[in-house]
């Protein structure tokens, strides 16, 4: 019983493109839930055909010539779904998905506002042909409001959402930089939405529709600014590395081009433990360093005589020296050196799958293990239509003829047609 | 102020060296605050009469070395001795006018006096407050009333004892659920003599910044209440009295007194926690009972509170009292043995932080007496002088102090105004 | 003026009662009293009582008690940052009361030789249950504990049964009188000299010294005096009295129980108190106090000159006309607590007058003195809180 | 069958044990979605963040930092010292009335109290264990000590972040413990779900590392494809392309097919809207200049409304200030206000999602031990008396 997935038994409609989206559907697949990743030969996941293409060994082509279905954003973040290629512009089309839509829990969706109803599978439509059905929109600022048609790009809803004000050197406005976190947090905060919606569901027999913001979502990271402005009137200031409470924490040279360590101390014995790592014992008794005080008020020397030290060391084996003397220290790593990271590897963190068109790869995997329900990567990330007939035979029980007629019409397929990209970019990411 | 050239003692580079008081105090608080005085190194010159020595030196049961009253009983008892060090002793009948008049004359030239008669006693001698501020404006008045010198009740006499019953102590001491006993330690006395000093200190800054005396109006009924103050604010707070609970604890538990082998024997600990309660269980050899669940937490000692007793008892029957109690410290225990005063002059401890002082009464001989609760780290109290025997600090006070001339020296002695020994009356008191 | 030790600041550090009571006296008499909590705060702040036996911080009976007219600082002595900023509040006060273990100062650079060196007149008291030295230096002990120890208990209670700890915890209370006073004498010599010391302060040694007559019957005959059978006091028709009959009033307590016109007793006054005591005139007693309530037949007594007394519970503390009259009793306003009912302070002092202030909130004033006493910023102090040292 | 009036997660019971940021928000998150959450912290001292200001000058101690108000709100709190034999029993206690705890000690510190998951199932089966920590309760790193600098350092993206010559600069907030918050809800609802079909408890073992690492857009299977990020190399310099407003910063993202509505916005030249396959950069660089001239008298909010309302995107760095104001917020009424006994009226941001019913009636961040009556009396019958018993020892 326990071993039995948390999701086992739901079925997700996972129209999510680029980011946020898929990357929400990926973990509900990961879960149990039967995810099937609803694309279209017109409108394929613009990540397959469009901007930001990685294939291996940068290679467009492989062996069978079907680039759309090695690009590796798409590959990393639809693992473990079902892939059904619908034209939804094609009246059928929209037919079959509402019949899907009744025999499933869930719509998963980051088109633009307006694009669903468009199509004619907007929220009345859905909640009409199956009144238990959840369904999740995951928006740039929500479905209401006087911006909720506005567009931006993850930096966009950084700054909209409050987080690069906070962000970057004290004295530099300008300096912040983009990481595009609102993505993640948008396809975390979807996840954890849909659950908490289906318990609802179950409990009340009622389907519902879930109205997120990606803005909002953004917001949340810099809540606390938010209350203290409340309190204060004050805007809070840009503090950059600077962590309260702190002194010193920044980040430090190390041996090589452009290397560094992030060290903070969070109170004196810890810069006593600090003191003993430089064999600079002394200095735990000088008094311009020995108090938090003293610290502040001599930030520069503090500043100068750790990093004067952390410049001799290379950053990793400095990371470990200093955390064998239990200070709380962390190296600025690179994509690359998190990769081969042991503490990583040893957790089993990365995830072989053997890929249908792009060979054995490598994927990061989930950031946590349940005891009792190990769950994973299932299956590889579908080719485009990989599973047409196994959805519209199984469950709409259309014939092999049906659904090959289906194919001739072109409301299904396996391969693009690279024609309407226009507006892609117009989405929220 | 004071001419040294023959002052009995020298107190200077003390704390209240130059400070003269007046101590007409009897029996415990008066002089015990004279002594904290005296101990300081102010001069203090203690106050008697023939006609009323100090009771202490003339109880119906008084306490003299080896049970012997021996000649002049008054300058051997015990319960004088023992708190009246380190002042010098007069006599003036302040039933008379004369002697009233040589009193003020000695407040002309004293800082404090200190006083704990029913609060009549000054008034009908013309020497409250109003009428000492007229000798000498700076003059501060200390008068240790058992009640105060205002209310219905002002007039009434006490003791010790009787405070403690009508200050509330005595109602929450006693055997749980019990008819509650009369139980005294006296400690009013001693806490009021302790507040009084204190406050006559307090007095002397005063007078310092505002250049003028005062009156210091003292109740020691209040001083007593005012040792309970969680008990008066549970009262308004939750409409409860607190009731005797024997040697229990509303925190602790267990907390109690256990008997031991030997005569009265006795010992007390308190546990405070559940790592006390693991060391006792360890240290009583009871591993097992640290995770019974009849007393593996707070809560569950103090429902299981007489199952916890008798098993510490029967640990603590068969052993010696000191010895427990040092087992018991030792595993980091709060733990006391029942001590009696044999015990505590016995004590190691007590001995390594020369808290005994040693005193050398004229009339009574050699004797050790308790020390004082602080002592100070540049000016080490101590004792200098012992007790004085009745009046005789009499001819330095006349003659140095006051300067009067033999004649008139000798005019007092003859007119009995001033002696060194109690009239008969007063002696009977003592049958 | 306010009261006689205006103008005088007192910083109080530990935990518990002796160095709080101490205090809170000096307060009440004018003093600036600064208290510097550990960031849990004071254990009192655990200790019922509470209102509606409610377990909070803010409002514990004893703490309320204990620290009115004080100012809290929280700080972290562990730290080097905190005692970096307690030796800075020092240097601006006149006194440090204390009663931390005996070595904790030293151990934190914050003992009176550290404290004192860069301020001469500095007094300093420590208050510990068995002082800075000697073999027991380090023991643990309870109000209890030190009762026993102190000698005192063994002469209360039944001979027969356990000897019996006072109720509540005056051992504790008196300890910070006898610090009051220390402090008091050493502060003299400080404010006319500018030499400031070390105050060492026992429990025990207080307790020691505080013996009506046990210890000189040892001394003197070497007697031990334990306690007797239990008397039990004088039963009226709502409570108990008690009266404690001497020679010389001995005829005045015959007529107040025979009535007017009994003859005075030819035994000597000594045997025919013994009589009495014994039991001799107990019935004529009874009958004679059960038709009093305790009030009266205190009253009667003590207007024969006899001193009588009742055993007062808490609810006769409050309606005593006596201390009604004095207005002993104080009403203080807490945010937290409420107003409720104190005992105000014992003495009335000519030209000065008692401050009565709510005790204060954990670290309501960390900012307030910090800044009054050190030249930090708000920034430098938010850091410190965020660190947790203050 | 539950009326729909009832928020989703009602009739679930969470022990949030978790300290300073990434816990206790996982818990608040369940608390939203209405999830009875008792805030359980130590005697005394409590939760760390409380520490966390500015304050009031006469604040009371520890209740109205802007981090604990926003972190703690909706959650009832009391206080056990989970180190004593006392206070491990209460806490079992409310174990077997609850069905999920949350903690984000260092790994070694729920064995050491004796409280691991296998342990608190023995006394309630279906309890779930809820456990954040910076590396994981397993690997090398387990008990390596971490805080947000370094966790955000060692998460791959700081490396590429600020200027040349100047340390790396991190993200502003708690980006590390607020991501890997969400994520572990996540997590917690799916054992949530387990355990309600199964009856059985699981320990949910979630890295704040590995969440970081999971949230880079490509880097990761660029190197998993390449062997090498395409941003290796020196990335660092490249900051937002921002420009400067009368009151602060915007940023307007332009692609290829936006510039000739950008370029008719700003009155540039209509060539420069049609970009030069040759050379891209340089119409690029040139509808720049344009860009900045025509920001600079303008409000950041008037160059973002109007690049988007040319359907550019366009957006301003906005402060708490704005975002308070913000009239999209306010229409869709993200934030709430909320009084507090200390603090007074404060504002606090509300769950980025919304349905009918979603958001469970709030209450303000409990003060220290503020419930421990209303628990301790309610949910374990324990007599007043024994409380300040439990009290005076110290255990709450």
């Amino acid at each position: 019983m326990a071993n039995r997935l948390p999701l086992e038994g739901i079925r997700i409609l996972d129209m999510g493109q680029f980011w946020a989206a898929p990357n929400a559907g990926r973990a509900w697949a990961d879960a149990g839930a039967e995810v099937i990743k609803v694309e279209s030969c017109r409108r394929p996941d613009p990540l397959r055909i469009q901007a930001r293409k990685i294939y291996p060994d940068n290679d467009p082509g492989g062996e069978h010539g079907d680039h759309w279905n090695r690009s590796g954003m798409v590959n990393e973040r639809n693992r473990s779904k079902l892939s059904l290629a619908l034209d939804l512009s094609h009246p059928k089309g929209r037919d079959l998905f509402i019949e899907l839509a009744k025999q499933s829990d869930a719509v998963s969706q980051n088109y633009s506002l307006g694009v669903m109803d468009r199509l004619g599978i907007g929220w009345d439509v859905l909640h009409k042909a199956n009144p238990k059905l959840v369904m999740v929109s995951i928006m740039s600022q929500g479905l209401t409001g006087p911006e909720s048609s506005y567009v931006s790009y993850g930096q966009n809803l950084e700054q909209l959402g409050g987080i690069s004000y906070t962000s970057g050197y004290p004295d530099d406005e300008k300096s912040s930089v983009g990481f595009a976190l609102p993505d993640p947090i948008g396809g975390a905060t979807a996840a954890f939405a849909l659950i908490a919606a289906l318990r609802h569901r179950e409990e009340t027999g009622e389907g519902l529709h879930i109205d997120l913001s990606q803005r909002e979502a953004a917001t949340l990271i810099i809540g606390d600014a938010i209350v203290e402005y409340s309190l204060t009137g004050q805007v809070p200031p840009r503090i950059g590395n600077h962590e309260p409470g702190s002194n010193p924490s920044e980040c430090y040279p190390c041996e090589g081009e452009d290397e560094w360590i992030a060290i903070s101390i969070s109170n004196d014995a810890e810069w006593l433990r600090l003191c003993e790592a430089m064999e600079r014992v002394n200095l735990g008794s000088d008094n311009r360093f020995a108090t938090i005080v003293g610290r502040m008020r001599n930030r520069d020397a503090v500043d100068e005589l750790i990093g004067e030290w952390t410049a001799r060391f290379e950053k990793m084996e400095l990371f470990k020296l200093l955390q064998s003397h239990h200070i709380t220290a962390g190296a600025i790593t690179n994509p690359r050196e998190l990769f081969q990271d042991p503490h990583l590897r040893e957790r089993g963190f990365w995830e072989q799958v053997e890929d249908y068109s792009c060979g054995t790869q490598e994927y990061y995997g989930r950031p946590m293990h349940l005891s009792e329900n190990p769950y994973g990567t299932r299956t590889p990330t579908p080719k485009l239509g990989q599973h047409n007939y196994e959805i519209l035979g199984g469950l709409l029980s259309l014939s092999n003829s049906e659904i090959d007629q289906l194919t001739n019409e072109g409301v299904i397929g396996t391969e693009p047609i690279l024609t309407a990209e226009g507006g892609m970019a117009r989405r929220a990411s | 102020m004071t001419d040294r050239t023959t002052q009995p003692d020298d107190t200077s580079g003390l704390p209240l060296d130059g400070i003269r008081v007046l101590d007409l105090g009897m029996f415990w608080a008066g002089p015990f605050a004279g002594k904290w005085l005296a101990d300081g190194g102010a001069q203090v010159i203690k106050i008697e009469s023939g006609s009323h020595p100090d009771n202490l030196r003339i109880l119906a049961r008084g306490v003299y070395p080896n049970g012997e009253p021996g000649e002049r009983s008054w300058n051997r008892s015990g319960m004088i001795n023992e708190r009246n060090r380190n002042k010098l002793g007069i006599t003036i009948e302040m039933g008379t006018t004369e002697g009233r008049e040589i009193f003020r004359r000695l407040v002309a030239i004293s800082d404090v006096v200190i006083e704990n008669f029913s609060n009549r006693v000054m008034k009908k001698w013309e020497l409250d407050y109003d009428h000492l501020s007229k000798i000498n404006p700076e003059i501060i008045l200390a008068s240790v009333y058992s009640q105060g010198s205002t209310g219905p009740e002002s007039g009434y006499v006490s003791f010790g004892g009787t405070l403690e019953q009508l200050a509330g102590i005595t109602y929450i001491t006693g055997y749980a659920n019990e008819m509650p006993g009369v139980l005294t330690v006296q400690l009013p006395d001693p806490a009021g003599g302790a507040m009084a000093t204190g406050l006559i200190l307090s007095a002397l800054r005063q007078r310092r910044l505002t250049g003028k005396g005062l009156h210091i109006d003292l109740s020691q009924r209040e001083n007593v209440v005012g040792l309970l103050g969680a008990q008066v604010l549970d009262f308004g707070m939750n409409e409860r009295i607190t009731e005797r609970i024997g040697n229990r604890d509303p925190h602790m538990a267990p907390h109690g007194c256990y008997r031991c082998s030997g005569e009265d024997a006795w010992v007390t600990l308190a546990i405070s926690s559940d790592d006390e309660w693991a060391a006792l269980a360890h240290l009583i050899g009871q591993e097992s009972l640290i995770h019974d669940d009849r007393f593996a937490t707070v809560g569950a000692r103090h429902r299981n509170h007489d199952e916890l007793d008798s098993i510490i008892s029967d640990w603590t029957k068969d052993r010696g009292k000191i010895d427990t109690m040092h087992q018991l410290q030792d595993a980091g225990i709060a733990a006391g043995a029942v001590y009696t005063a044999a015990d505590l002059y016995a004590d190691p401890h007590l001995e390594a932080r020369s808290f005994w002082e040693a005193t050398d009464e004229p009339d009574a001989g050699p004797h050790r007496f308790p020390g004082r609760p602080g002592q100070l780290s540049k000016t080490p109290l101590g004792t200098r002088l012992p007790t004085p025997t009745l009046g005789q600090h009499n001819e330095y006070v006349f003659r140095e102090l006051l300067g009067m001339t033999d004649d008139e020296y000798a005019a007092l002695e003859t007119s009995g105004l001033i002696t060194t020994e109690p009239t008969e009356a007063a002696q009977k008191g003592r049958l | 003026m306010s009261g006689p030790l205006d103008g005088l600041t007192i910083v109080e550090g530990g935990h518990g009662i002796p160095a709080a009571y101490c205090t809170q006296i000096m307060g009440v008499l004018g003093a600036n009293v600064i208290k510097i909590e550990p960031p849990e705060g004071d254990e009192t702040r655990r200790l019922g009582p509470f209102p509606n036996d409610a377990p909070d911080r803010e409002s514990s009976a004893l703490f309320l008690y204990l620290n009115r007219n004080k100012r809290s600082v929280t700080l972290d002595l562990d730290t080097p940052s905190g005692q970096d900023l307690f030796r800075s509040i020092v240097k601006r006060a006149d006194a440090v009361v204390e009663n931390f273990a005996p070595g904790y100062c030293d151990e934190r650079n914050i003992s009176y030789a550290a404290l004192s060196d860069e301020h001469d007149s500095l007094v300093m008291s420590s208050i510990t249950p068995f002082g800075q030295n000697g073999p027991y230096r380090d023991w643990h002990a309870t109000e209890m504990t030190l009762f026993a120890i102190g000698g005192l208990m063994n002469i209360v209670g039944d001979i027969n049964r356990e000897p019996l700890k006072f109720g509540g915890s005056p051992a504790l209370h008196v300890a910070g009188i006898n610090s009051f006073t220390a402090t008091m004498l050493a502060m003299h010599l400080a404010e006319t000299a500018g030499i400031g010391q070390h105050v060492d302060v026992s429990v025990l040694e207080g307790l020691g010294a505080s013996h009506f007559q046990d210890l000189v019957d040892y001394e003197y005959h070497r007697t031990v005096i334990r306690r007797g059978d239990m008397r039990t006091p004088i039963p009226t028709s709502d409570g108990f009295i008690s009266f404690q009959v001497q020679a010389h009033v001995y005829n005045d307590f015959r007529r107040l129980i025979l009535g007017p016109d009994a003859a005075d007793d030819d035994r000597d006054a000594a045997s025919a108190i013994q009589a009495q005591q014994s039991g001799e005139m107990d019935l004529e007693i009874l009958t004679w106090s059960l038709e009093k309530t305790k009030l009266e037949a205190y009253r009667l007594g003590q207007e024969a000159h006899v001193p009588a007394a009742y055993l007062a519970d808490m609810s006769d503390i409050m309606a005593s006309p006596q201390l009604q009259a004095r207005e002993f009793f104080v009403e203080i306003e807490h945010p937290k607590a409420g107003t409720l009912t104190y005992p105000g302070f014992p003495a009335k002092l000519t030209g000065s007058d008692c401050r009565f202030e709510p005790a204060p909130l954990l670290g309501q004033h960390t900012h307030e003195v910090i800044s009054e006493f050190t030249d930090l910023s708000a920034a430098e102090i938010g850091e410190l809180q965020a660190a947790g040292v203050l | 069958m539950k009326n729909k009036e009832q928020p989703p997660l009602s009739g679930i019971r969470v022990l949030d044990i978790g300290r300073e940021i990434a816990g206790p928000f996982c818990a608040r998150l369940l608390a939203r979605l209405g999830a009875d959450v008792i805030k359980i912290e130590a005697p005394g001292r409590g939760d760390p963040i409380r520490g966390r200001g500015p304050f009031q000058p006469s604040a009371a101690k520890g209740e109205s930092g802007p981090m604990h108000l926003y972190l703690n709100e909706g959650k009832r709190g009391i206080t056990i010292d989970l180190a004593s034999v006392s206070g491990r029993e209460l806490f079992l206690k409310l174990v077997e009335k609850s069905h999920v705890v949350i903690e984000n000690f260092e790994p070694r510190v729920m064995d050491k109290l004796n409280l691991a998951g296998e342990v608190l199932r023995e006394r309630q089966a279906s309890i779930i264990v809820t456990s954040i920590s910076n590396f994981g309760n397993t690997g090398p790193y387990r008990d390596y000590q971490a805080s947000e600098l370094t966790m955000f350092s060692m998460g791959g993206h700081l490396y590429r972040s600020g200027q040349l010559g100047r340390p790396p600069i991190r993200m502003g907030g708690a980006p590390a413990e607020f991501l890997a918050a969400l994520s572990a809800a996540y997590g917690t609802m799916l054992a949530i779900r387990s355990a309600e079909e199964s009856g059985i408890g699981q320990n949910v073992d979630f890295s704040i590392l590995e969440s970081q690492v999971t949230s880079h857009a490509q880097a990761m299977v660029e190197v998993s494809y390449y062997g090498t990020e395409v941003a290796a190399g020196n990335p660092r310099g490249e900051t937002l392309r921002g420009v400067d407003t009368k009151d602060g910063m915007a940023m307007v993202s332009a692609q290829e097919q936006q510039m000739a509505r950008l370029a008719a916005l700003i009155g540039a030249p209509e060539e420069l809207g049609r970009p030069n396959p040759l050379d891209p950069g340089s119409s690029k660089q040139a509808l720049d200049e344009y860009l900045s001239r025509w920001a600079a008298d303008r409000t950041k909010r008037e160059v973002y409304e109007a690049g988007q309302g040319v359907h550019v995107p366009a957006s301003f760095a906005a402060n708490a200030a704005d975002l308070i104001e913000s009239p999209q917020y306010q229409h869709r009424g993200f934030l709430q206000e909320i009084d507090h006994p200390e603090a007074g009226t404060v504002t606090v941001p509300g769950l980025p999602f919304q349905w009918e019913n979603a958001w469970a009636p709030t209450r303000p961040a409990p003060c220290l031990g503020e419930h421990n009556i209303e628990v301790y009396s309610s949910l374990l019958d324990i007599s007043r008396e024994e409380l300040t018993q439990l009290s005076g020892a110290g255990v709450i």
